[in-house]
């Protein structure tokens, strides 16, 4: 039902974005003859798109309880410096360096979304502060060197691969999960006599899944296999998906964001819900931190700068509206993508950095532009 | 559809160079891939000019990228450098270990990697050219208090999230602390400019005069674009010439100042030196050929063989046989604000 | 034996003591009407009531089925059996009606909402007041009205039995009303309570069992309705009495003002047609009422030729007989319209900003003096019009938000008469508002016209067209199916021709829903 | 009325902020053992605040109508630096080549507010891409390289200063004005019998501002004078805030913010007030540049990064809402004051790096807490 409902706003949403998606693809194709779709430069494009892509997930949240949270580059700077310092000053194990990392995150999400939630500040206000304070701590307890290098384990949730085998099998599992929860579904509506569409349609659209899926796989198994830091993107990605359409909790905040008078008025403890936003974006932030810290296989001070920035601009590439209530996951990876796609298609075609800005910049703002141009015609 | 990808240790033997020097014997263009930290910053600006002219003169084309200061993105470049499947690349890292992951990335392709102006430490780098950035300190600390052997010092750092601006620190304290401790020379502030930021500097200078009453002797910014920021507090101070202010990359702007007298000195790193050197050395990695390094520097991991080249004190006096000799800027542009009459002879 | 009870209740906001010592009662299974001017304090009342107001805002008690209660949350009173339906609509349009029929209470398993069993159960609810709905539609693309039954089912849904409804009728037609009233009957016959507030005293005549008035936050009587009229209850609220409610005089037609000429507007959201070929003409000094049931396309009709729709448009309009082209809202004003809308909240009113800035945010040209706001000037006219209009407020600067609904309506009227228009558009002009303020704005009305002014009242209140038109326009699919001169239209008459002819009005109406 | 009001809300609001401000004030003093009140210092501080706050006045109109720009700081630096060329280069005289800066700062507010306003384009979006392209295209056209140095006069637009008896003579000038505004405005709300407060409070009132006014002259002149960036900002500020609460234009800005469905209604053209609030910041910002460029007689490629994000703190900390209709220009010039105070204060004391980070993000969050807090009292 809701998944339904969800896929179709997805069509509806990132159709233009996928078009887009599609577009650029098809341009930079061309213009770097084929290189740009090679499995290994998707195997990049998936790599360098995990940490933003990671940070968008939680700002979707974040924006559709009409919220906003700027400190996340810092605090991914500052999560990943920690998880560092405790490898390479105090060798921990990457397992507790990684976990607290991610607490040390979460904690911060608690501070600010206690700020916002119980103490009425501007969320813009506390997480803009925190911008600062977060940087200036990593700047304090790194004594502004760059900390390197990282175990070997460390180092591999950034870059290592999931082995072939392995690729295909989650995929056939993926699979075979869309078949059946697809069954199921249907079963049960046509128990509780809920209209049904078309056998075909549904099976149509579970299929055309499954077959995406596996190209992904296949694709991806062309080169080293699928990248871990992108593995940990999708894991998070389906988990919130499912958070934001399935839970009273994800609900809620489409609810707060689109009215919180109405939310307030239906017993919704608002404040409960703003301070979790915040925890649950900080512990992303936490693990955006990581991945970099192992992507780089080094802690530095200007980590994450203005990657904020970044992920609230995918969110709104994908259809989240700033003003709260409306947005999806998918939508904002998508976003993530187109975004990423820019940088790494000009950076392929050797654009000169200055036509870099301007083309990204203004493809940014066309895309939005087209999305909203298409919306109002239907 | 879509190109083979199949891992290239299966293609070629893992023999470093190999399989370019054989494209490169078959005539093929060698494709060299510049990866430049900023170039928001102008220096990187003639770095890349004199590189890309030297390297066309040597048959190979260069594919520059621009990090704008931050690791993440650099990393990416370098990947995407590789999968366009360059034969050599050189990289001004952003920051010297965390480029560590791009050489790696780049040595599991067999493709040689050449640090240029900052090391990258804990990896398998195949050549380092540089001038060393702590000597770079040194030098702007040792123009500096022989200008000004006794007083009132304020040290206006780089961008605190930068490593080099540590280094240049570094090199600047290996001079003054020893004074120091003599009791010659007395610290008065230290303050670090955001980004390298002008206006950052300007500020702090601005405010620093005010705490002290003007009671600083010299100014120890670690480049010209600060510099210039310190120089305008003090002109407004009617102190511009009479502060000595140290600095580094030659900017036209500053060497105009230098020349005007309202700047003691900067650090000139003969772009064109370590430009020209490293296309030449970064061509010979492409064909596999040997380098003759004058020395090797121990990254962490391995031996680099390292080409150093001497960074070059400039100031009032040898404007015209440095900077104006090596054409890195034009006599006119120099001596601009200069009236012809005060102007040396050409 | 009661099933509530509020002891000496007493609430203050800065400036204002909402509710002063009430006391108030009501019996188990009763459906008890709760009345009074605007700013009576009846929704604040009811906002102490459901924990809105959470304990230790007010001073009091609330005694509910014996037991003492003590509402930290909505939640609590929820708990406590007590469901309300707030007069300002409180629904998430971005989410369907199905989401805000259940929200915060969604049937789940294991924390995860159980969606099909969430559909179904709002289609089985909808179904029982009779809205075919499709619940999976999302609530901002309904009409008013429907979104206030949307509010009602969801009210049902928590099986409460104390049910509170604010003004649930200020946005629905004859036709929904009595659905709704149906619907309340039903559950009194089960048990269930019913506060029910309202200004249509016909409503509370014909529904209520008891009747509690309120007058300036303090509680006046309680009666059983059997020793009640429609006047006592008046003379309660006003603390006079009123004579007559629609204070109607004939008046001498002038030339024509307004003529529209084969007029059609397009929905911008379906391409369906909402108004369809529409011709009729307006006249200086008369009142042309516009009657027609919910979503027969008045507002779009109006609003278009307001320049306000989004829709496109296509016919003549001429005024003093000339032919004019109206764009935007600025062309409507130059050209001496006046549009009150039927959403004061939405459309009428900047909720932050004082009663000043409001009431002069469309005549603001008039107060600039080279390039200037003349200040003094723009007080002294505020000032004029409040007291013109008895708006009760703080003070100029008092920020419009809190003001009760009726006075933020005086608000927007004064507004738009500060524009001194040749034509001027009523929709829904006394949607929530009290008798006594209703009877003022009646004769505002009848003055207005005296001097000149061409007034067009869109209304869905059937008593207010009869009672105050010179002539009634009744539109139905987007066309005018029917005209009457104040004489010859009657009730049914008029619900006939909204209907789309057929016998008795009411229940096919309801049919119609 | 709206004055009394204005000045009302102006105490309500900069209230607590005035008291934090003191406060500062006095920590710092002491902390400088006297060096931070010393007239020469404040000279410093309202010098480097003068970019910030002219930002400030135009982001407070842009954010009471519900928008946002994160172009400026790009627009900053780009419209300085086509000064800086059109002089340095082509060597344009200062008045031509400033005038061309600002246009051009307004151009690209055209831009990007026609954009927003007929196109429909979140500002977000826009401003977003803009800062981006804007610091692309000076990346193009300055070719990375420091332009400097600049002719005398330009240089005096940032450092010079107004000479002691016109500084005097411009303050007695408004004093007197101010009481001449004060009686004509009486006698009038006499003739339309309005209430009037009593002589005393009214004449206090203004006596207070003459004092304040004497006063902050009086400390500039003993150091060089009045400082001709801070009078640009105070023309500025006195001019914007006249529009703001003396004309229709301004109280439609208002209007929009609050309501814009109200306002379309009231027959307030929307796009065109919206195109026009970009265009004035991006005039300002124009202005903004040229003042950074003649402080550091120099563009450099990276003057003006991340100056939104302070302009927008600057708005906020003054009390502005980031969801519009409510701001005043006076509370984000102090805002504007408070956060370079802390600047000033802490580089003054010597203090280190990541503590400056700290300690001004922190107080950032405080500053508007204790704000709300208060607030929320009366
Ligand atoms: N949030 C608030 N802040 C300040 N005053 C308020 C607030 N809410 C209501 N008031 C004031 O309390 C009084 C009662 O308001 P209330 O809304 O209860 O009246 P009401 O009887 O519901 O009127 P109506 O019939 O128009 O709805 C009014 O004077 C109103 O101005
Ligand atoms: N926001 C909206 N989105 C989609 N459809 C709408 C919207 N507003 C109105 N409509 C549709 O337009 C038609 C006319 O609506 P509307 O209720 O305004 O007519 P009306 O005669 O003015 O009714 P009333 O004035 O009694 O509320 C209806 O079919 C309604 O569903
Ligand atoms: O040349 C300098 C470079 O080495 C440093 O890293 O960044 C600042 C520049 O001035
Ligand atoms: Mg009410
Ligand atoms: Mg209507």
């Amino acid at each position: 039902m809701e998944k339904q409902k969800l896929s179709f706003r997805f069509d509806i949403r990132a159709y233009t974005l996928v078009i887009a998606l599609i577009f650029i693809a098809v341009l930079f194709t061309v213009l770097t003859d084929g290189g740009f779709l090679t499995s290994r430069n998707l195997s990049n494009l998936f790599r360098q798109m995990s940490v933003i892509s990671i940070l968008a997930i939680g700002m979707t949240l974040v924006i559709v309880a009409a919220q906003i949270d700027l400190s996340v580059g810092s605090i991914v700077g500052l999560t990943g410096g920690i998880a560092a310092i405790l490898q390479v000053w105090y060798d921990w194990g990457t397992v507790p360096a990684v976990l607290v990392a991610i607490l040390a995150g979460a904690a911060i999400g608690l501070l600010q979304g206690w700020l916002v939630a119980y103490k009425a500040v501007p969320a813009f206000i506390v997480t803009l502060g925190g911008m600062m304070v977060w940087r200036g701590v990593l700047l304090g307890v790194s004594k502004g060197e760059t900390v390197a290098p990282l175990h070997e384990s460390f180092v591999q949730i950034g870059q290592s691969y999931l082995p072939y085998v392995w690729g295909y099998v989650l995929a056939a599992i993926m699979c075979a999960a869309i078949f059946y929860g697809t069954a199921r579904r249907r079963q049960k509506r046509a128990r509780l006599q809920l209209p049904l569409n078309s056998a075909a349609s549904d099976y149509g659209k579970a299929f055309a899944y499954a077959v995406i899926l596996m190209g992904f796989t296949y694709m991806m198994n062309r080169y080293y296999g699928i990248p871990i830091p992108m593995l940990i993107v999708l894991v998070l990605g389906l988990v919130f998906l499912f958070i934001s359409t399935k839970t009273g909790f994800g609900r809620y905040l489409y609810a707060i964001g689109g009215n919180p008078e109405a939310a307030r008025f239906s017993g919704i403890n608002i404040k409960a819900h703003m301070l979790s936003v915040f925890v649950m974006m900080g512990a992303l932030a936490g693990v955006a931190g990581v991945v970099l810290t192992g992507r780089l296989n080094a802690a530095t001070v200007g980590a994450g700068q203005s990657f904020e920035l970044d992920a609230i601009a995918a969110c709104v590439i994908g259809g989240t509206s700033l003003a709260g209530g409306t947005g999806s996951i998918v939508g904002s990876i998508i976003g993530a993508l187109v975004m990423v796609s820019l940088d790494n298609g000009m950076s392929m075609m050797n654009v000169q950095p200055f036509w870099q800005y301007i083309v990204k910049g203004s493809i940014l703002v066309f895309a939005v532009w087209l999305d909203i141009a298409t919306k109002n015609k239907s | 559809g879509c190109g083979q990808d199949a891992r290239p240790q299966t293609e070629s033997a893992a023999k470093p160079g190999e399989s370019q020097s054989q494209q490169a014997a078959a005539g093929k263009v060698i494709k060299i891939g510049l990866s430049i930290d900023d170039l928001r910053l102008e220096r990187w600006q003639h770095d890349r000019d004199i590189f890309i002219e030297k390297a066309k003169e040597l048959g190979a084309e260069v594919d520059v990228q621009s990090a704008n200061g931050d690791d993440a993105t650099q990393l990416a470049q370098v990947e995407n450098m590789l999968s366009k499947g360059v034969d050599v690349i050189v990289i001004i890292p952003h920051n010297s270990e965390a480029m560590a992951a791009a050489v790696d990335a780049a040595r599991k392709e067999n493709v040689p990697v050449l640090a240029y102006d900052r090391l990258i430490t804990n990896s398998d780098v195949s050549a380092y050219v540089t001038f060393d950035n702590v000597r770079v300190g040194e030098m702007q600390a040792e123009s500096l208090t022989k200008l000004v052997p006794k007083g009132n010092y304020f040290l206006l750092g780089g961008s605190p999230t930068d490593n080099n601006a540590k280094l240049f620190r570094k090199g600047q304290m290996n001079i003054i602390q020893p004074l120091v401790d003599k009791g010659d020379i007395k610290i008065v502030g230290d303050q670090w400019a955001k980004d390298w930021q002008a206006d950052a500097a300007l500020q702090i200078i601005e405010n620093a005069l005010t705490s002290t009453h003007n009671n600083i002797d010299a100014i120890v910014a670690s480049n010209d674009n600060t510099a210039g920021g310190a120089i305008q507090a003090l002109a407004a101070q009617g102190l511009a010439g009479k502060v000595a202010v140290s600095g580094q990359d030659a900017d036209l702007a500053a060497v105009q100042r230098i020349v005007e007298g309202k700047q003691a000195m900067t650090v000139y790193k003969p772009i064109k030196a370590i430009a020209t050197k490293s296309a030449e050395v970064a061509v010979k990695l492409a064909k596999g050929e040997k380098i003759e390094a004058t020395t090797t520097m121990n990254n962490g991991k391995v031996d680099v063989p390292t080409i150093l080249l001497d960074p070059i004190q400039v100031d009032k006096n040898n404007v015209m046989e440095t900077i104006i000799k090596d054409g890195f800027h034009s006599f006119e542009d120099v001596y601009k604000n200069v009236p012809e009459d005060q102007r040396p002879k050409r | 034996m009661y099933a509530l009870e509020m002891k000496s209740i007493t609430k203050e906001f800065p400036g204002v003591r909402a509710l002063d010592r009430v006391t108030f009662s009501v019996k188990k299974g009763e459906i008890h009407a709760l009345c009074g001017e605007n700013g009576a304090g009846k929704s604040t009342l009811m906002k102490v009531l459901s924990g809105v107001y959470p304990d230790g805002t007010f001073t009091g008690d609330i005694i509910v089925n014996g037991r003492k209660q003590r509402f930290k949350s909505i939640k609590d009173s929820e708990k406590a059996g007590i469901a309300i339906i707030y007069q300002e609509l409180a629904l998430v349009k971005e989410m369907t009606v199905g989401e805000n029929i259940f929200l915060g209470n969604e049937p789940k398993t294991f924390g995860v909402i159980d969606w099909d069993t969430l559909y179904l159960e709002a289609r089985k609810w909808l179904k029982s007041v009779g809205l075919e709905i499709n619940p999976e539609t999302k609530v901002k693309n309904l009409g008013i009205g429907q979104q206030q039954l949307v509010e009602i089912v969801k009210a049902l849904s928590k099986n409460s039995d104390i049910i509170i409804l604010d003004e649930p009728t200020a946005a629905l037609t004859e036709a929904e009303v009595s659905l709704l009233m149906e619907m309340l009957r039903q559950l009194r016959k089960r048990g269930v309570t019913c506060i029910y507030i309202s200004h249509k005293l016909n409503e509370v005549m014909s529904l209520a069992d008891s009747v509690t008035v309120l007058r300036d936050g303090k509680t006046v009587a309680t009666h059983p309705i059997g020793e009640l009229t429609e006047e006592k209850i008046i003379s309660l609220m006003v603390g006079r009495t009123l004579t007559e409610l629609f204070p109607y005089e004939p008046k001498q037609r002038g030339e024509k003002v307004l003529e529209v000429k084969n007029f059609s507007v397009y929905s911008p959201y379906q391409n369906k047609q909402v108004v369809r070929d529409v011709s009729f003409s307006l006249h200086k000094g008369e009142i042309l009422g516009i009657a027609g049931l919910m979503g027969a396309g008045r507002t779009e009709l109006f609003t278009s030729i307001f320049g306000a729709y989004e829709g496109k448009k296509q016919g003549e309009i001429r005024i003093d007989g000339r032919p004019v082209t109206i764009k935007t809202q600025r062309d409507a004003i130059e050209s001496g319209i006046a549009y009150v809308s039927e959403d004061r909240k939405k459309y009428g009113l900047v909720l932050d900003m004082s009663v000043r800035k409001n009431a002069t945010l469309a005549a603001l040209d008039k107060m600039i003096r080279n390039g200037v706001i003349d200040e003094a000037a723009e007080v002294s006219t505020v000032n004029r019009f409040i007291e013109k209009l008895k708006v009760k407020t703080p003070g100029l600067e008092a920020t419009v938000n809190n003001l009760s609904g009726g006075n933020q309506q005086k608000v927007v009227l004064s507004k738009w008469l500060m524009n001194e228009p040749k034509i001027l558009i009523l929709d829904e002009p006394t949607r929530g508002i009290d008798v006594g303020a209703k009877y003022e704005i009646y004769k505002l009305i009848n003055e207005l016209v005296r001097q000149g002014m061409a007034v067009v009242m869109i209304s869905s209140e059937l008593p207010e067209v009869l009672g105050m038109s010179d002539r009634i326009l009744v539109m139905a699919e987007g066309r005018i199916v029917g005209e009457l001169t104040h004489e010859e239209a009657t009730q049914e008459k008029v619900m006939m021709y909204a209907t789309g002819g057929g016998a008795s009005g009411k229940t096919e109406a309801v049919l119609s829903i």
